[in-house]
């Protein structure tokens, strides 16, 4: 393992430490614990507030999008490990006006299982409290009688619509309502290169050989449902296309927001180069796209690879989407 | 019927075995989850024993509401939630008496993960041994290894589903060993 | 060699296509060549443009850098090869609006020399042409016989710095003026967990075992000063900042801006807790932090590494470096 | 004396050179550079192959300076710079007079590159046979090989410092075939 760090076991607090300390102007930490928090609250007085949160290891999600116009704070868990409920409890009391508290979580059973207690927490302490648990990876096949899709990148539009809305005055139900809304509009398809390590495993979780890719992966080293050889860009469209379409069932003129996702340690350059490939066979498909967005964004830790998310959109979902947003990483 | 002191000694027996199968657990969390489950639940004993240590509980539901905030606030993922909910529910039970504990500790787990039996997490661990009156550590190694043959439906391991079959459940493991120290202490 | 391109011969034209059409708002090419100017151009009529530019690679440097308050056009040239004269000229010509255009130079005898020739072209058709050529990278010695130092990661700031002077309305000389008094300022020194591989070459630049880091490493691949065994980030920084404070030769109280900047393959949780050992580490010597940035902004494809700059700063530059500003990246 | 014809033939012997030597040129570069120089040379060279392919040159400076247009505009990094005003310097005397264009292409590349000999570069190459009246191919073979144990001081090799010794300079490599090509064509 060849990792940056110092002790494996304090990778996170002293992430956070370095985070905030770089960032005063947006964040501030609830002492003690992996709650960060937007630092000018005082002037969301009377909004709903906005907690997201969840395992660490996926930076700049989820502390990277606190700030005007997306979270109001963001709770850190150890490496891709759901944050512990008194954690997100203190987090849902920090940014409570009055106006209630809407949670943000990605569809694992662990995020889940401590979300719903600091949820219940939060009601016996008469804070009002709603949700929405997104799952966007189209990998994972989905079924009422399992645990269903686990939540990726597509989360990131989630605060963002949200967060916008939040700003713009929405109150509880609204959000919850719209939240529900955009849900099945958000689609996530990822391919990996690499594995990635956790520090305190100190080996990856899957090694793939020199030209072998795996399609499917998660953003914690779960693996996919198909590993080949490498293949060029336009290839690997063609599969994640072609795997959200069967989804989607487009239809010719349909609105798509696109985010093309970095894993990690995939560089830019390959990010636009897929999302040239990407905007090319949504043209192909008579698509409109109407916002586009590149970056490691929803990383898993060093894993090197690609997610690609598509948003059907309104047009009233586009303004929320172009929103002024002033967060360290959108 | 459980005192304070066999509670004490049931955690530490639990501790040590969390300790000593500390990468065994992650391991088995590996091709099927997240590979963190031996962290997760070390980090949390070690919370508990922490608790625990040279500290006086009036009786045995209070040191169980101690060990359930331990587990819930120090582990996370989902075995810190589905043990916390498993503690707390056996701190109502009110007093010691294990085949009241048993099956109290089961249902907070089956509602806190919306599980049943057959879906390959915990719970096909804490079924079988908290039905039967009398069980023995080869009941116990018996329904952790019947975890191998399922298919998961619950946590991280259902996106995996078919290729789940062949390994066994993290969590099962972990509750194989909390429920054979159990046994230690009562013998 | 495992990335997800198409020919390796067209990374960068697709490159620029994928990213002009992610960022529309933002960036416009001029056909045919890798120059992208501000897609706002006619909002800075009068101002001195702002020109940077090199070998590509180092994404989001430099078209992340284009747009209010920092650049007004970018030269991307092939992978870690600096673009040509013509191209470079091009880009002179689209972002004068007879305030004339100043150039931010990488100091690489390429770089130095293509834009060298372009500013020639340009005074031949009477455009006001000034440049700066950024050496702060410590790590190579330095003398007025050689080459002299790389330009690294510290271009951002002199990026910031310039963009924020001009878009207030500083006139060429005082841009030239301010670049100047700026450079000796800014001093940077990597350290590298692994090489990077060029697409067209298809092998790293240089190899690293399992368990060895690379002090000294510039942004194309070059070698570094000395090879060990990896250490804690906490080693790594004394090592970084005891070089650094070797050349600034620090006094208690002096202000500093900080960028720890990743590689490219190295994750944001390691950036955030090196920051955060760099931090301590500054408070040790009594310097006072008056700006932090952390982030993947001149990478190195995908090279596993991390620099440190310092910029010893006046309350003015801080002012600079404050400055709003609305680009891809920053 | 060089006419059209000859200097077509002379590029089209350099480039089949830098083609056939494309690895080799990045390999050089690689231990005390950034690798590229043979995709840069190559690069370069078909764009040059290209604009002279089919068409009619009044005389040597335009052929040249066609040349040099094509070496500018495609190689870039800091072959690109010096290839071209190497060329450029040639198209300016006039004629295809060899005694007057290696040190016309030699004054250029020094201007340019702000180099001396003795810096491990491509002047290193250059410098000594545009001095000669006459060469030789292993003239050639020498220059380029006494740059192995120079010190780099100008161009990406000097920030290896010491560490440039042992290796050869993959800029006086290319110049070397450049200058070789010519030999052929005047025999
Ligand atoms: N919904 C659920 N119901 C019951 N048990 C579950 C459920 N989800 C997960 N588990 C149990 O939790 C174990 C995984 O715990 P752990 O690895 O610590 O958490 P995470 O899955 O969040 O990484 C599984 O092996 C399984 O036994
Ligand atoms: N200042 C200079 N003067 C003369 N020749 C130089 C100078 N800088 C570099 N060179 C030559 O250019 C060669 C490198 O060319 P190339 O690899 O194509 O460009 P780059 O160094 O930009 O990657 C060197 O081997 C050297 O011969
Ligand atoms: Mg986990
Ligand atoms: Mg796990
Ligand atoms: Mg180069
Ligand atoms: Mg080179």
């Amino acid at each position: 393992m060849k990792k940056i760090i110092n002790d494996p076991k304090n990778v996170v607090d002293e992430m956070v430490q370095g985070l905030v300390r770089s960032y005063p102007e947006y964040l501030e930490r609830i002492p003690e614990t992996g709650v960060v928090y937007r630092h000018d609250l005082k002037n969301i007085q009377g909004q709903v507030g906005i907690v997201s949160g969840g395992g660490s290891g996926h930076e700049p999600t989820h502390a990277g999008f606190v700030g005007d116009g997306m979270l109001s704070a963001a709770v850190c868990g150890e490496v891709f490990t759901s944050p512990t409920p008194d954690q997100i409890f203190e987090a849902i009391k920090k940014v409570d006006s009055g106006a209630g508290v809407f949670l943000v979580i990605k569809n694992y059973s662990g995020d889940v299982m401590n979300f719903e207690m600091a949820q219940d927490m939060a009601e016996m302490e008469d804070i009002k409290v709603k949700s929405i648990v997104v799952d966007d990876d189209i990998a994972v096949e989905n079924s009422t009688y399992t645990q269903g899709r686990r939540g990726v990148a597509g989360t990131i539009f989630m605060h963002k619509v949200l967060g916008a809305a939040a700003a713009k005055g929405a109150n509880l139900d609204e959000l919850e309502q719209l939240a529900q809304k955009v849900l099945p509009n958000i689609k996530t398809i990822a391919v990996a290169l690499s594995g990635a390590t956790v520090p305190e495993v100190g080996k990856p979780g899957f090694t793939l050989g020199e030209d072998e890719i795996e399609y499917g992966v998660g953003i914690h080293g779960e693996p996919g449902y198909r590993r080949e050889k490498l293949q060029p860009s336009k290839a690997l469209v063609e599969e994640l296309v072609g795997k959200l379409n069967q989804e989607f069932k487009f239809e010719k003129g349909d609105q798509v927001a696109v985010l093309v996702n970095g894993m990690g340690a995939t560089p830019l350059m390959e990010q636009y180069i897929f999302m040239n490939d990407v905007l090319n066979k949504l043209a192909d498909l008579g698509l409109e796209v109407k916002f586009t967005k590149v970056g490691s964004l929803m990383t898993s830790l060093e894993m090197a690879g690609i997610s690609l998310t598509l948003f059907k959109v309104s047009d009233e979902i586009v303004e929320n989407l172009n929103y002024a947003t002033d967060t360290i990483a959108w | 019927m459980l005192d304070v002191e066999n509670v004490k000694s049931w955690m530490t027996k639990f501790n040590e075995q969390i300790q000593a199968h500390h990468d065994y657990l992650s391991e088995l969390d590996t091709p099927i989850g997240d590979g963190d489950h031996g962290n997760n639940m070390a980090r949390g004993m070690n919370a508990v024993m922490e608790a625990i240590a040279d500290k006086d509980f009036t009786d045995v539901p209070a040191i169980f509401k101690t060990i359930a905030m331990s587990l819930i606030s120090k582990v996370g993922g989902a075995s810190g939630p589905l043990y916390g909910t498993a503690f707390m529910e056996m701190a109502k039970v009110g007093d010691g008496e294990v085949s009241a504990l048993l099956p109290a500790a089961l249902a907070g787990i089956k509602k806190r993960g919306k599980a049943e039996t057959g879906e390959k997490t915990m719970v096909d661990v804490w079924a079988p041994i908290a039905e039967k009156t009398d069980f023995t550590a080869d009941d116990v190694d018996k329904a952790v290894e019947a975890t191998k043959d399922m298919i998961a439906t619950k946590g991280r391991a259902s996106y995996v589903g078919e290729r789940s079959v062949g390994h066994i459940d993290p969590g099962a493991m972990s509750s194989g060993y909390l429920l054979k120290a159990l046994l230690e202490v009562e013998e």
